[in-house]
Order: structure tokens, then C-alpha cells, then sequence
């Protein structure tokens, strides 16, 4: 599999690619040397080896690849991969992704984030990033747990959440991160499965393949924290009646239930032989409004996973802010002759009121 | 039939009125009429804190000060020898800073009943005797204005607004100034509305002709030029100078400037004056809040660009976890904080030297970095190139330390050739810096540069030198994740040893000593530069012989700090805080720095200073 | 009007209501001795003046509302209203106001706050605020710019805007509030606007009415950095062709069009000749669903204001975060017989496990 | 049969293994027993940082030490007597610590190829000798557990997991402990698993009974109960005790406890403890981060509630604004730092003292604030209740300092009488407290108490006392916004002023000098105590006098600071950090403190204080 490349549209079009007849990478290549520190049993390791396997595929330089994190289990993630990388602090890695990516056209720059991290101490910057369409990658590493510091809940944990810090059970209602994504304008929202590689190795290359901010949810069990959660999409059976595999322009459907429109604008999961066929929703991707895509990321906000939609739910083509950033700067530039010299910097020190004092 | 001349040294004007009433327009035209003169001067603008406070009210005054002089000045001056009063807000607001003798022109047209009710006069001062003892001029300023406009086809309204122009023209003709810089400037800035364009032109000209034609005045003044060293000048505000400073830098390092920054007064406008200079490849991102301002900038840095962030106090707060993060990584950032009133939101239009603790200490864990201090306006363009060297030479974070008076106030400056400026070149680490266990070529970001003990920059888009950086501790040399009690101190030492070679770099101390003799010093940093070296030239003038110095490098000290501290019987230190570069001082060489501080959101008068060095001079010469 | 004050679902239900016969309270008595220091023609004056005349509406006891708000011209606020009043820090308004709802049941908790306080720096704690759904009525004053910092953009303002941080126009697409907070599960989510007295007392006696976060998004003008961005709005004839009222269990029309639900899940403005009854969008502001709310608040992001949705998008009830963590903390006390005495106190510290040593 | 018993004064011994090997647990059992009869104790627990890092590697030890003794003990012991490790990792990591002559423990089943190539080792140090100098008890622990237990129904593994019961019966046995009180925990424990409950105790009793019979030991040790004060006594841990003094405070002061938190190692077990503690009316808000933590105590204490919050350095850092705001409200407010390794993200696991600088200055403008430091575990109790005691009598944040060491080491606690806390009575305002220009009877927000300088703390809900606050700058008594420059002035002076009026009410330094004659003082501060307590009795064994003193609070100090300084000649001040503290002394005093630093990640070795005593006082004596 091999993404388009050299489209501008492309979400990689300005990183150098390996050339042509080069020998490709393999995953060996974006192994690093450290020990890998997750507990045994870990989602984590899952995504890991996807992303290992994932990312020769995409043809580019290794060295033109960075990846980000903030502070958690899943930001460990980074010293893993033989890239560029910074493990930075907690809840901030959208904003030194940010000012790399606008710095940087010829990056490829990969936000790795946990559900603490992200929509708990992170929830701003991560709203921000996705609304600018900032062209950055940003895997979130649910697990609905804070695992790093051993188990308190997330604000993504289910309500009534037993925890070390809700001993009686959490109050807070969860965000459904899809949700607060497309609430935000973003432009391209995803969801999959640490223990679905085949998946999960898809919505990464849609995701890379984007030109703009991509939030990829990862459904990620903590073996120690919070085990099982989502066991019933792990389950072959379960997961036939209970995930709706999105894809675009196909009708969203699971097992022998559909989605389709109701009157009062949401989704609803029917049997099948129950729908009325121009009820039935068939899934765009790219349609300007997120209200489609909003409503189904409300199936899941109640917490059962009885209806899950699993892929990519909205991807649209909007200018991203370091491109329009760039491109403002260059034409301030190209306008004004090429890169400032000397004697421009001059005339700027000297401004237009000057006086002379001669001796 | 001109009137007679009178030559002065210097002298001090404050223009004050309504938010509205354009003080600070101007205030910026004399001050150019003043530099395009030849003068030396300095100046400093006072705004209220609301965007438009009700008219007529104290809350509503905004002035402008301008020190003028023919020779060279270092504040903007205690207290007003003029003060241009558009209101009775304005009178009263400023009252108390003038000295007895002092000329007030005021516009008798605001001195109504409403006016002066909004501010409590029962009686208008004008008329009760208590203005006895200063030179008034009572003028209508607005209706002579509407007067003189009476041919122009505007609205009432506009013919008002241009009474400051007419202001304007009375003081140039009084300190015998052309009115011909302002009228190019007002061609330039109307040059779209022609109505006004002629308007304001006529006001300017009638004012500078009543001075001329009315007995009011008995005469004119002369300030003559400064003997200034030769060159080109300009003038120039700090943030405009320290915006300059930036670019400058970057250009002379060969760097990309990226500003990540979020609005603050009073640093808001080198945000500003940096969005606008897109053509010399300048990028400022206005981020969510200040944290993803200095994040982008520390992304910026990782990428390889000069990564700077400005802000003031309660932003540096902010920032704090961040910068502690870069100071981790070692990697170049600029750190830009304008200092203004605090605790909390405190006094953000005024200002205060109440940062620097924080700025050396706000961090978690022992997190040095590098902390330097513009003394002046234009120090600002200097400073902040030399912000930049220390964070690229050394990959580190620089707090730049300006303050609200600094920002905002100007003064004339000898413009720089660009070949003058320092030589920045940074040079990426492109190849392998050692070798792993196995003998193989291995890129070691932790391995230093033996001199500055920096560490290499090795940014993406590198082959062969991938690696990864982060907050927890890492092994020295090789960077990797380490939790070592060794190494942890090992790498503590280094990263506080990198700063303090940073002393190796910078020059000594200079002692400005004319007599030779002094048992006395009065050291500063920042922005009370001026008003000590001020009050050190009054007090000598009395015969109280003192020695000035100044520290413009907060961490680390020059080198030979101790010996100059150790040098005198008694040193004070002027800080607009209580005291926090004199605890440093203290702290670091045992010497009972003794501290004189103020904190009234008001730069010291130079008055205040020279009496605090007489009364310690004359209290040491006591026990002799 | 008044309120439904004596049921526990009211946004006032514990707080202390002025006796029955007391004198009512006036204007006067809600108006603080501060001078108001707005810029001449501000639209916070009208807000100010339509606060005024409706507190005493509430008819609540004055000593038990509070307002807090967080740094911006609209922050102000508080200063000018004789009640509690704290003028906090920028953006963590929402935090402040937690805590004290959380600790207090007998208050009458208002935030105060502006399109940069909210939604730049402080997003995070307004979408915190909002899913925790705590018992706090949320202000948003939105004049589309940076007021006190003197006119930089916000998230709010229009791309292309033309501003003192962004002189070759803003590249960021500005967030809608609407949008994000139904994207955050918020119960309550309204829009009013400055110069519009009567609906805006309306939408905040709704807010006050509501058990739970209530966000009330108020367009404003400023006149000095972002003149007539809601003209249209407020010129009469534009208005009815452009403002949508909604109202509970109404058809959403303006003029002679009305909202339909598109195929695409989406709602489109079309003539009312050419709708199709059955897909005219009839408001509801309690369905459990948020999807309909969400696709009205999309109405307003292209920035035109051609078709504007004013009055509650959504309402529904769902418990609040300060009553259950009351109920938890009263729960525990209760099952421990009354609040801890010294013997608790002794207990606790002695723990399970205590040896004695004797002289 | 029985074996001879020896008897020992004190004895050291450090449990360590994987991760899941169970060595929290098993050490926290033997500090129960050794607490039950009577010894005085110390103990040390020490994590790895990872979750569950890789079985069997380095990274993955875990290890707990214990002090215990016949008399009153101040640390956990420099070095282990006796060493535990169930594996070669746990061997590895420790073996440096280890003096010759050492017992060490080992668990040979572990022993094996792989695990020994994990960590390095390419012959069992079992074998090579390496070990000579120790005395080595290789015993196959887990086969003799599996063994015992083989009458159980359980898997092989989960008899594998009792290995740690095994281990703790053989050293019940070797230091003649009864195993009663762990088999009463053991049957709470499992009390719904049957099986594991005497499986567990079968192990327990196995390891006991192996001692006995087995060869391997010779003889057994005895250390006897420390003669402590009367009293009912617990073991207790520092962040325990912390969370239990906010509680006591609270009932003690008649308010609500609202903590505002955001889970932090090594501060979240704070939260976890007082999340568990609602029936004691305490409210625990887990928040979205650190700044809304801080905010929802503030907003508590503005509603009349004992504000609190918790935290460890990155976030005490992000908290600087929001303190800031408090500090210019004045209202109560703790705010708890458990301080860990910095800078950034640093050494989350590991002890440090470097947060004592951002406490003080770590926020924009002249924002003074309290500060205080638990000096021992149980003495967390004591200090949050001076902290809470603090803040509401002074409507004042208070900086509470605690650090990982205490946070986690425990020892035993003489419980105190309920009565005997404080008594902290807090009383709001409910009348005006002054009149306004026309008579009328006002509240005004800022008029102080002139003992205190605290302002009236009014709630909303208090007929009549409405008023705004905000983090302006306000005018003197009425709280109104004021820009005046005298009036800043003046608050600015007045809040330093509170916090150095705290002084009053806090006892002055009590200096420890048993000999009398000392002309070397060693002072510390938190968590060094014990180090230096301890360090202090070493040395004056040999004949070096030394006095000790100890700070608690931070800001302000003692009055009698000064005093206390400047009585010595020679003034050394441990601290794990470059020396935070002594440059605040050193500023305050001008006494040339000399700092003595480590930054480790752990607490000091009283051997190596006692070491610079030791060379102090002799280079004093030899210049005599
Ligand atoms: C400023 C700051 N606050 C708190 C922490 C402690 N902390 C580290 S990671 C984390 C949450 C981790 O949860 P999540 O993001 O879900 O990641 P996971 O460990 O589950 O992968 C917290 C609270 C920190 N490191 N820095
Ligand atoms: C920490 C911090 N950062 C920045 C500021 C400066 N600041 C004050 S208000 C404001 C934005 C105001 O905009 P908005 O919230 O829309 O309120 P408005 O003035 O328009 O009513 C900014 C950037 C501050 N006071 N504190
Ligand atoms: S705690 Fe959970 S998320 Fe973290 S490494 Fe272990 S299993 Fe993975
Ligand atoms: S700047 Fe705008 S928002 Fe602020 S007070 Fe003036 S008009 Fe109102
Ligand atoms: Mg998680
Ligand atoms: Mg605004």
C-alpha cells in the first residue's frame, strides 16, 4: 500500500521522500534502542508495532519525521520510534507540534497524547489545533484512564467510575472526544483499535494522507488500570453487532442493524428490516457539515459501546494555518524582492524619520 | 516683530487631556519636531487603564511627557516645567507633579461647570488663587480653533479635534520649532481625507500664530541642539527597539524568527510590530494563551528557528512550567517579559521591576537560566540582540527583563549599520559526534561544547542524528532517559555550570567614577539606569562625590561584581520592587547591598535619588 | 414574569428567596456605587442595564448571588452590580466558580466572561465546566475581539480579520460557540444579543431557570475596535429575514424561509414554498440528542450571518455536578450519623492498627 | 531447640524485588510488627518509575528499607544491615549500597540464565566470588515456598506469589517477631479468598518455621522496644499524616475542607486519602489541571470553606497565576507542594527540597506568601494544621512543602488527643465595619486587623456586606480598583507586612547543643532534619560538638534567626537543592552560611553529614 504522495493536498506533499530505488525502510529502522517500558499486556505495544510497521510505508526520510508527546503512559511512545522526537510536558505537545509544523513545511509531525493528557490538562491547545487546522497527526491514546499516575479517572472515564481519586464512583459526564473534535471545526476525525492492526495501519495512512490537523482516536486497553474496557469490540461476535465500520459513501451498518436519520436529527441503530431505506444513513466523509458526523458520534456517549462507528468519520479539505502562515510570509517576502539583505534590515532599523548629526 | 528669545537647557513638558483629546499624537510630534532638532530627549507616556474612560474624569487622562535638552538626557524628566492642561481632569491629575513656577496652559473652553463637577472642583481653580503660584495661561484653545476653522467646511466636531494641532503649533512657536516635520507627517496621514488634512494643517499654523500674535507670551525659548556623536538618528520607542533587536538577531544568526505569543500589556505591541514584518521572514503566531505561546516557540527552536515568546508578569507566570521544559531540552529560546505593576493583574498599565525573582525563580526544581535587563529605550534594540546570542551560543532560555517604562518611553537613537551588529552565525551539528559501544559513528546530544558546555542542535530534516529530547532527566551525553543519582547531579551541576560560564562572555562591570574619590555606590539594573545616573551628575553637583554602575546581566553576574561591591563603604541599590536585586547581591558576595525601593508603578525621579545619595555621602562623611 | 422558584430542578432551587410580602428589590439596589467605565457606546452597557432590571426578577436575596468574571472588558462586570463579586484572572473564571458553587448550594453563581476569556485562554475550563454540568450560568460576552488588550483578533473573529496582530488578516477559522459547547455535553446552551432587552432577559431568566452549566452566548457590539459586527442583526428589516427565533416546539423559520434537514444530516435554509413539510425543522430543546442543536449552531459558522438561530438551542436536565458531589459528601456524613464529632476525629488518626506504650 | 539469641541497638533492612514482587507490602508488614512491639522506626520506600516496568530488569526494582531500634530513630538508615533481593536485579541494584559484612538474602530460584543476562551479569555473582565480603544466604525461596504449599489448590504461580510471605517469616523468625499481627492482616485481606488467606499464612508460618530449623542461621536478633513517651502510637506516612492535619484543621476551625486537585506523583495520594474521607464533610474535586485545582480552592474559600490544593512542582508552577490572585484577595488558601526531582518533568519519583525559591518568588510582582516545611512524616500532621492555622488567621495562601521523601516514609505516630490540636475558630464578618463619606454604616473589604493585617473575611450569603474583589490593585480599606501610586505603595507594603507579622505567632529556633560549646551549626530545613539530627549524635561521638537548629518556617523566619546565626562560627546548611535556603539566609543576615548540597533524588546519609561536621569542626580547631 503506498499513499499519494505528491499531491499538495497531500499531508505530507512537502516532506522529502526516499528516492526512487532506494532501498525502503523497514521497521527495524524505526526501532530505537531503548527498552520498551510498558506493562506487560499494554494496548500501547499494539499501536507501537502498527506504527513501526505503518511508517516505512509511507516512503518519506526517517529524519523528516517527528513525534511529539505530552506526559503520560502512551506520550512514552516517542523514544520508542527511531525519529526525531520530544517527550514534552503535560497536556502541551499540540503547541510545540504547532510551532514546529509552521516552522517546518518539510516535517511530518505526529502528536502522541493520552486522554488525560489531551482533553483533560490539554483540552485547550488540542481545540485550538484541530479548529486551526495546524497540519499535525494527533493520536489519542484512550484508555478512559489516567495510567501514568497509577489510576485516577480521565474525562473520558464512564460515569460512576470506581478510581483511587472516586472512591464512590466518578460524577463527571465524559466528553465523547469525536464530539468535542467536530464541535471544534476540526477537519478530519478518526477512530480505531489498539488490537485491530490491519485498522488501525488504514486511518494512519488517511490520516497522514490529510493536509491538515487529523485526531485519530485509539481505543487502548489498560491492562492494569482499567482492564476490559473495551473487550466488547474484542470479541468477534460481539464486535460484528456492535461496531459500524465507516466507510465513505457506504450505508453505516452493524451486523443486521442500520443506521438511520430520525426526526429529531439524530442517528438511531435499527434492525435493518425495520428502516425506512431513505432513513438509512449512507456515510460522506467529506461533506462541509459535521452534522452527520456529529450524530453519529453521539452512539457512543452513553458509554455501552453498543454501537460503536469505527473509522473515519469527517475529512475535509481546509487551508491549514501553516500553510496560509507561510504562504503569508512568503509573499511579504517574494514582494519584497526575495529575503531581506542587509540594506533592508537597514531601512528598517532607520524607519522613516531620521535626522543626521555630522560632526 | 518677533519676541524676544530666552535659551534654555533643557526643559520639561507634559501634555495632558481627555483619552480622547490625542496627547499622545502630540506628544510623539514635538518629540520628533525635538529629535529632528537636534535635541536630546526622552519621553514617557502615561495611558489610563480603560480603552476610553468616561470623558471629562481623573480615570480619563492621558499624558505625555518629554524631556528635551541640549545636552544628553537620561529620563524623562521629574517634573514638568509646562504643563498643557486640555481639561479640568487634566489640571488636576498632574497638579501635584509640578513645581511651584511651573507654566500651565490650559484650555478654558473644558473649565465648565459639568467639567469641572465630574472632577469635585467647587469652584474652578482658574479662579480661586490656588493656582497662584505658577505661570498660567488661560486660553480657549477649542473655540480659537473652531475659530480659525471657521472657513474649512467640517462639522463642528472634527473643528474640536483638531484643537491639540493647535496646541501643538502654540508650543512649537513658543520653543521657536518649524511646524514643518508635522505638517509632512499630517500630509502622510490624511492624505485620504483631504478635509481634515487642510484642517489639521491650519490649526498647527494658527497656533504657532497666536503665540506669535498674542501678548499672552512675552517670549520664546531656545533649547539648541545636543552635541551628539555623529550619525543618523531616530527615535525610537522599546518595544519598538526590542522588536527591532529580534529580527536584527535573527538576521545576523541566518535564523527564521518565530514569535508564539499572546496579548499583554504593556507587551502587546511587539506583537504587534513583529506581525507586521512578514518580509524579513518573520512568523508570529497569536496563540490560544501564553503557555501555547512559548510552546510554539520552543517547537520553533526544536525545528531550528530562533523560537521567542514576549509577555508580561502574569504571562511569565504562566510560561513557567514551559520554560522549565527548554531549560531541560537546552534549547535556545527568548523569553521577552515587560514588566509591569503586580501582584496579580495589579497595575498593567504602569510600571515595575517586581519580575525578577520570578524570572530567576519561577520554575520547579533547579532550573537556571540566563536573565538580562535593558537600561534604556533604545538599550532595548541591544539587549534583546544579546538575548539572542546567549540563548543560541548556549541553548538555553533567556529572560529578557524590559518594564512598562521602557516599552513605552522613547528617546533618540543613533541608528546602527548593519555591519556594526554582532555576528550570530549558528551553526547546525550536521554529522555524528561520537561513537557507541560498538565503535560505530553515533550522534550524542548531550555531549558538550567543552567552552560553553552547550550541547549540539542537531534539528529534523537531519540524517543520521535522529534522537529524542524530553523533561525527565536524562543520562549525560547520551541523553537518554536516566534516573541515576549520579548522573542527576551531575547533570544539575552542568546545567547550572553552562549558565554561569555564560560570565565568561559578558563584559565587566563599569564604574562611572568622574571624582575618583567616591566611598559611595549606587548600583541599578534595568530601567532605573537613567534616573541614577541622573541623580549621580545633581549630587555631584553639591559636591556629594558617588560612583554609579550598572548591571544589564542579571544571571549571571559580570565577573567582577564582588570586587566593585567590595570597592565601597556603602552601596545602594534603586529597585521600583522591595528589594530583589539587592537580596541577589547580598546573598551572592556578603555585602550589606543596601536597598532603596519604590513601588508606585512611576520610574524614580532622579530628585528622589540624589537626595538618598547626599544623605548617605554626608551621613559617611558624619563618622569620619 | 417569575420564575418557578420552589422546585429542585431550578438553577435557584436552594438559594434563599426574599420573604413573601418583603419589598421587592429594584434596578437601584443591584447597581453598585462604581462608576461604570465602559467606552461610550459599549454593548456591555445595555447588558449591564438589562442585568439590572432583571435580578430582581429572580427574587432572590441580593447577598446570596455572586458574580465572577475573568479579565477583559466584559469582566468588569461584577464591579458595577451590588452583589458578591470577584473580577478573578484571565480565562479561570469557570474554576472559581466551581469551587464556590460546589461548596455552596445557597448561591446564585454567575460567570462572566468574553470571547478571548472564554474560548482562548480559558477554553478548557469552559468545556470542563460545561460536561461537568455544574450549577453556574455562563455569560459569553461575544464582540468578536480582543477589547481590553485593545483589538487583537479572537477565536471568534471572522477569518480575514483585520486586526493589530493580524494586519494581513487572521488565518485561524474562528471557532462557534454554540458549536464547541454542544460538542462539551452541555445541558443548556442559548444565543441573545446586546441591544435585544427583552430576549435577553428572557434567555437568562431560561439560564437561571436551568438546574446545571448553562452557557448563554450574548453577540455584542464594541465600537471602538469591531464597529457593527452584528448590524445586520440589529437593522430591522434584515433581521427578520435573517434572525431564526427558536422556540420550544416551534417551526425555525425567518421570514418567508425555514430550516429543513437536509440528506446530509445537516439543516438548510430554504424558502417555505419549496420545503417539504415533513422535513421542516420543528425546535425541540429537550431531546436527549444534542445532533439537531448541533446542526442549528452550524447555521452561523460561514461568518455571513445570513441565517442566525437566537434563543435556546438546547435545554435538557440532567443531574449537576455540585449536587451529587454534595450528595456523596451528605450521603457519607449521614451514614456516619451526623457531621464527624472529636471521636470521628480520634478514630480517623488512631486508624486500625495503633500499639500502646505505657510508662 | 531454640537458637541463641543476639541483641542489637538498631538494625537497617532493605526488602527489594520486581515490581511484582510484593516488597511494599512486605516491608509495610514488618514495620507493623516492628511498630506493635514497640521498636522506634524509619522507613524508606522506593519505586521505580515505569507502572510495571519489564520484569527482572533494573528499572523495575522495588525496594523498601527499615530503621528500626531500642532507641529514638531520626532516618531510614544510611545503609542496609540486611539485604532482601528476591532477584538479580534486586541484587544489582542495591549491592552498592550494601557495607561489607552485610547479610544479603537471595532468592536463588531467580537466579537463572536469563535473568541474570538481563541485568548484565555473565556469571551469578552467586558464584564468582564477588560476594566474599558479605554474609550470603542463597536460598531457593520460591521452590521452598511452592513446596510449602503444595497441600494448596492453587496455580503454581499463584504459590509462586506467596515467596514474599515466605521471606517475611524468615525474617519474623530472625529478628524474633511474632507472626500474629501479619496473619490477622493476611485474614482481613483475603477474607473473601479463602484460598490465598491460608495460603498465605501457610507461607508466613513456612518462612518462620524454616528459620528455625534450617542451618542456615545460627542464631537469632533481638532488637528490643525503644523506650518512647507513653501514648497509643501508629505508623504513618508522610502524605497520610498531611491529609489527616487538613482534616483536623478543618474540624478544628469549623470549616468545610474543599481540596481542588489534579493527581501528581508524589502528591496524589493526598487526593486519594481525602477522597475517602467524606464522611468527615470533606469535599475533593478532581479538576481538569492544575490551575482549575487552584481555582476551585480559592472559589471555596471565597464561599467560606478551607480552600486547598495539591501538588507537586511542574504544577506548583502552573498555580504561580492563580496564588498570585490570592494573594491580592487575601484570601485563605493552602496550597501543598510534595516536591520531587526537578527541573521539568525531572525525577517524578525522587525527593528534592528545589521548589523552595518558586514557592517564595515563583509569581509576578511582589506577591509575598507563607511558607512552611514538614521536617519528618509525622510531622506533616503537625505542619498542615500550622499551615491551615496560618491561612485563615491571615487570609493568606500558605506554601506547604512537603517533598517525596516524607510523602512516602512513614514511622511510628504517638496519636494525638483531639483536644489537644489547636483550637483554629474561625469568625466571618457579618456586620459593616466602618461608615461611609455621609455616616452610613459600610463594609469596607480591606480595613485590617491591626494585629494580624488580615482583612474581614465576608461571605457571600451575609446580608449587607456585598462587595467585589479582583486582582487590581485596590484602594486601602474600601478594596475599590486604584491606580494610585501612593496607595500601591502602601498595599504593597501592607502585605509584605502580614506576612512578616506571622513571626509574632510562630516559636523562635530552638538550638540543639547538648555540649554546650559548639562553634559549628548545622541548620536545615523539611525533610533533612533526621539527617542532620542524626549526623549531629555521630559526630559528637567523636568528640566534635555541634549544634543543630532546624527551620520550619520558611517565610517569615523565626525572630530569633539572627540571633541564632551570628552566635556561631561556623554556619553549614544541608540541603537537596544548590542551596535555596542558606541564599535566602545568607541575604537576610549577611552570615556567611555555607551550603552543603546533594541533588540525588535522595535524602541525605547521616554519615555523610556527620563526615562534614567532622572536617568543620576540625579545620575550626586547627586554625585556633
Ligand atoms: C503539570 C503536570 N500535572 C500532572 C502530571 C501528572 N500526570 C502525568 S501523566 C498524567 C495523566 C496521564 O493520563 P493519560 O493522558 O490518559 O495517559 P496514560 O498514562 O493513560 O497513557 C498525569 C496526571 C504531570 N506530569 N504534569
Ligand atoms: C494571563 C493573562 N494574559 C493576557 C492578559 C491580557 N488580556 C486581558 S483581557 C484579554 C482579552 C480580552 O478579550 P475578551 O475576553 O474577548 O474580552 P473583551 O475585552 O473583548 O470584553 C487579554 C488578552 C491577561 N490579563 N492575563
Ligand atoms: S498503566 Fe496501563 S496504560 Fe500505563 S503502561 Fe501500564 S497497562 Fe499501559
Ligand atoms: S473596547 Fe470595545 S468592548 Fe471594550 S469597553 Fe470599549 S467598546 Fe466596550
Ligand atoms: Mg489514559
Ligand atoms: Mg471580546
Amino acid at each position: 500500500m503506498s499513499i499519494d504522495l505528491g499531491m499538495p493536498s497531500s499531508g505530507v506533499a512537502f516532506v522529502p521522500h526516499l528516492p526512487d530505488g532506494a532501498t525502503p525502510l523497514g521497521r527495524k529502522d524505526f526501532t530505537s534502542d531503548q527498552d520498551v517500558r510498558w506493562c506487560p499486556g499494554c494496548g500501547d505495544y499494539a499501536i507501537l508495532a502498527a506504527m513501526q510497521g505503518f511508517l516505512p510505508e509511507l516512503g518519506l526520510r526517517r529524519e523528516n519525521i517527528v513525534f511529539i508527546s505530552g506526559i503520560g503512559c502512551s506520550s512514552r511512545f516517542p523514544y520508542y520510534l527511531d525519529t526525531y522526537g520530544m517527550h514534552s510536558i503535560h497536556g502541551r505537545a499540540p503547541t510545540f507540534a504547532t510551532g514546529l509544523a509552521t516552522a517546518r513545511e518539510d516535517l511530518s509531525v505526529w502528536v502522541i497524547t493520552g486522554d488525560g493528557d489531551s482533553l483533560s490538562i490539554g483540552g485547550n491547545h488540542l481545540i485550538h489545533a484541530l479548529r486551526r487546522n495546524v497540519n499535525i497527526k494527533i493520536l489519542l491514546f484512550n484508555n478512559e484512564i489516567y495510567g501514568l499516575t497509577k489510576g485516577q479517572y480521565s474525562p473520558t472515564s464512564r460515569a460512576g467510575t470506581v478510581s483511587k481519586s472516586s472512591p464512590l464512583g466518578s460524577l463527571d459526564t465524559p466528553f465523547t472526544p469525536v464530539s468535542v473534535a467536530l464541535g471544534a471545526e476540526a477537519t478530519f476525525v478518526a477512530r480505531t483499535m489498539d488490537s485491530d492492526r490491519k485498522h488501525l495501519t488504514e486511518v494512519l495512512h488517511a490520516a497522514a494522507r490529510h493536509r491538515g490537523a487529523a485526531l485519530v482516536e485509539i481505543y487502548q486497553n489498560c491492562p492494569i488500570f482499567n482492564d476490559g474496557a473495551f473487550d466488547v469490540l474484542k470479541d468477534k461476535d460481539q464486535a460484528a453487532a456492535r461496531i459500524l465500520w465507516l466507510q465513505d459513501g457506504e450505508e453505516v451498518a452493524a451486523g443486521d442493524h442500520v443506521a438511520v436519520r430520525a426526526d429529531d436529527g439524530s442517528i438511531q441503530i435499527v434492525p435493518r428490516a425495520t428502516a425506512s431505506p431513505t432513513r438509512i444513513v449512507r456515510h460522506s466523509i467529506d461533506t462541509e457539515h459535521p452534522s452527520s458526523a456529529f450524530a453519529l458520534s453521539r452512539l457512543t456517549s452513553d458509554g455501552t459501546l453498543a454501537h460503536v462507528p469505527m473509522g473515519v468519520f469527517r475529512q475535509i479539505s481546509r487551508p491549514t494555518y501553516d500553510d496560509m502562515v507561510r504562504g503569508q510570509v512568503s509573499a511579504a517576502v517574494d514582494a519584497g524582492g526575495g529575503p531581506a539583505t542587509d540594506a533592508d534590515l537597514a531601512g528598517l532599523l532607520a524607519g522613516r524619520d531620521t535626522w543626521t548629526v555630522s560632526g | 516683530m518677533s519676541k524676544p528669545v530666552q535659551q534654555l537647557e533643557r526643559v520639561v513638558i507634559r501634555f495632558a487631556g481627555d483619552s480622547g483629546d490625542g496627547m499622545q499624537l502630540t506628544g510623539d510630534r514635538f518629540t520628533s519636531d525635538a529629535a529632528f532638532h537636534g535635541n536630546d530627549l526622552s519621553t514617557l507616556p502615561n495611558f489610563p487603564a480603560e480603552i476610553r474612560a468616561p470623558q471629562g474624569t481623573i480615570h480619563g487622562v492621558s499624558s505625555f511627557q518629554l524631556h528635551i535638552a541640549d545636552h544628553d538626557v537620561l529620563t524623562p524628566g521629574d517634573s514638568p516645567d509646562v504643563l498643557v492642561a486640555m481639561n479640568p481632569a487634566a489640571l488636576k491629575a498632574n497638579l501635584a507633579d509640578l513645581p511651584r513656577g511651573a507654566t500651565i496652559i490650559v484650555d478654558t473652553d473644558e473649565f465648565n461647570r459639568r467639567n469641572l463637577a465630574k472632577v469635585g472642583y467647587a469652584v474652578s481653580p482658574l479662579d480661586d488663587g490656588s493656582l497662584e503660584s505658577y505661570h498660567v495661561h488661560a486660553l480657549p484653545l477649542t473655540s480659537i480653533t473652531v475659530d480659525a476653522l471657521a472657513e474649512h467646511a467640517l462639522t463642528r466636531k472634527d473643528k474640536e479635534r483638531a484643537k491639540n494641532m493647535f496646541a501643538l503649533g502654540l508650543l512649537s512657536w513658543l520653543y521657536t520649532r518649524p511646524t514643518s516635520t508635522t505638517e509632512r507627517f499630517i500630509k502622510t496621514k490624511f492624505a485620504k481625507k483631504p478635509d481634515l488634512l487642510a484642517a489639521n494643517v491650519a490649526a498647527l499654523r494658527a497656533g504657532f500664530n497666536y503665540g506669535e500674535t498674542t501678548e499672552d507670551f512675552a517670549h520664546t525659548y531656545q533649547v539648541s541642539a545636543a552635541s551628539m556623536p555623529e550619525g543618523t538618528y531616530r527615535n525610537i520607542t522599546g518595544n519598538v527597539a526590542l522588536s527591532y533587536g529580534l529580527v536584527a538577531a535573527a538576521h545576523r544568526a541566518g535564523l527564521r524568527l518565530v514569535l508564539g505569543s499572546y496579548p499583554i500589556t504593556p507587551a502587546s505591541d511587539i506583537l504587534h510590530v513583529l506581525s507586521g514584518l512578514k518580509r524579513f521572514g518573520v512568523t508570529t503566531l497569536q496563540a490560544e494563551d501564553e503557555i501555547a505561546g512559548v510552546g510554539i516557540a520552543i517547537g520553533a527552536s526544536f525545528g531550528g528557528a530562533l523560537g521567542v515568546t514576549t509577555t508580561s508578569g502574569p504571562g511569565l507566570a504562566l510560561k513557567a512550567e514551559a520554560i522549565g521544559l527548554a531549560v531541560s531540552l537546552e534549547l535556545p529560546l527568548v523569553v521577552v517579559n515587560v514588566q509591569r505593576g503586580g501582584p496579580s493583574t495589579g497595575l498593567p498599565t504602569k510600571t515595575e521591576q517586581a519580575d525578577l525573582l520570578q524570572a530567576l525563580f519561577g520554575r520547579n526544581g533547579e532550573s537556571p537560566v540566563a536573565v538580562i535587563a535593558p537600561a534604556s529605550p533604545t538599550d532595548c534594540f541591544d539587549a534583546a540582540i544579546e538575548a539572542c546570542r546567549i540563548a543560541t551560543a548556549y541553548r538555553t532560555p533567556v529572560i529578557l527583563l524590559s518594564d512598562g517604562y521602557l516599552a513605552n518611553g522613547s528617546e533618540p537613537w543613533k541608528v546602527p549599520g548593519t555591519s556594526d551588529l554582532p555576528d550570530l552565525t549558528v551553526t547546525f551539528t550536521t554529522e555524528p559526534n561520537g561513537v557507541d559501544a560498538d565503535g560505530n559513528p553515533q550522534f550524542q546530544p548531550f555531549l558538550r561544547d567543552p567552552e560553553t558546555l552547550a550541547r549540539p542542535w542537531a534539528i529534523p530534516g537531519t540524517p543520521g542524528l535522529e534522537h529524542r529530547i524530553g523533561g525527565i532527566e536524562k543520562a549525560d551525553i547520551t541523553g537518554n532517559i536516566s534516573y541515576d543519582p549520579d548522573n542527576h547531579e551531575l547533570m544539575t551541576a552542568l546545567r547550572a555550570g553552562k549558565i554561569a560560564k555564560i560570565a565568561d562572555t559578558i563584559p565587566d562591570l563599569v564604574v562611572d567614577d568622574p571624582d575618583g574619590d567616591a566611598r559611595v555606590l549606587m548600583i541599578g539594573w534595568g530601567s532605573t539606569y537613567g534616573p541614577i545616573r541622573q541623580a549621580a551628575r545633581s549630587a555631584r553637583l553639591t559636591g556629594h562625590h558617588v560612583a554609579t554602575t550598572h548591571l544589564r546581566h542579571l544571571n549571571p553576574f559580570p565577573h567582577n561584581t564582588a570586587e566593585v561591591l567590595r570597592r565601597y563603604e556603602r552601596v545602594i541599590m534603586p529597585e521600583m520592587n522591595l528589594g530583589q536585586c539587592a537580596m541577589l547581591l547580598r546573598a551572592a558576595y556578603l555585602v550589606d547591598v543596601q536597598s532603596h525601593t519604590a513601588v508606585r508603578g512611576l520610574p524614580f525621579k532622579a530628585s528622589e535619588l540624589a537626595e538618598v545619595i547626599r544623605t548617605t555621602v554626608d551621613g559617611l562623611e558624619a563618622t569620619k
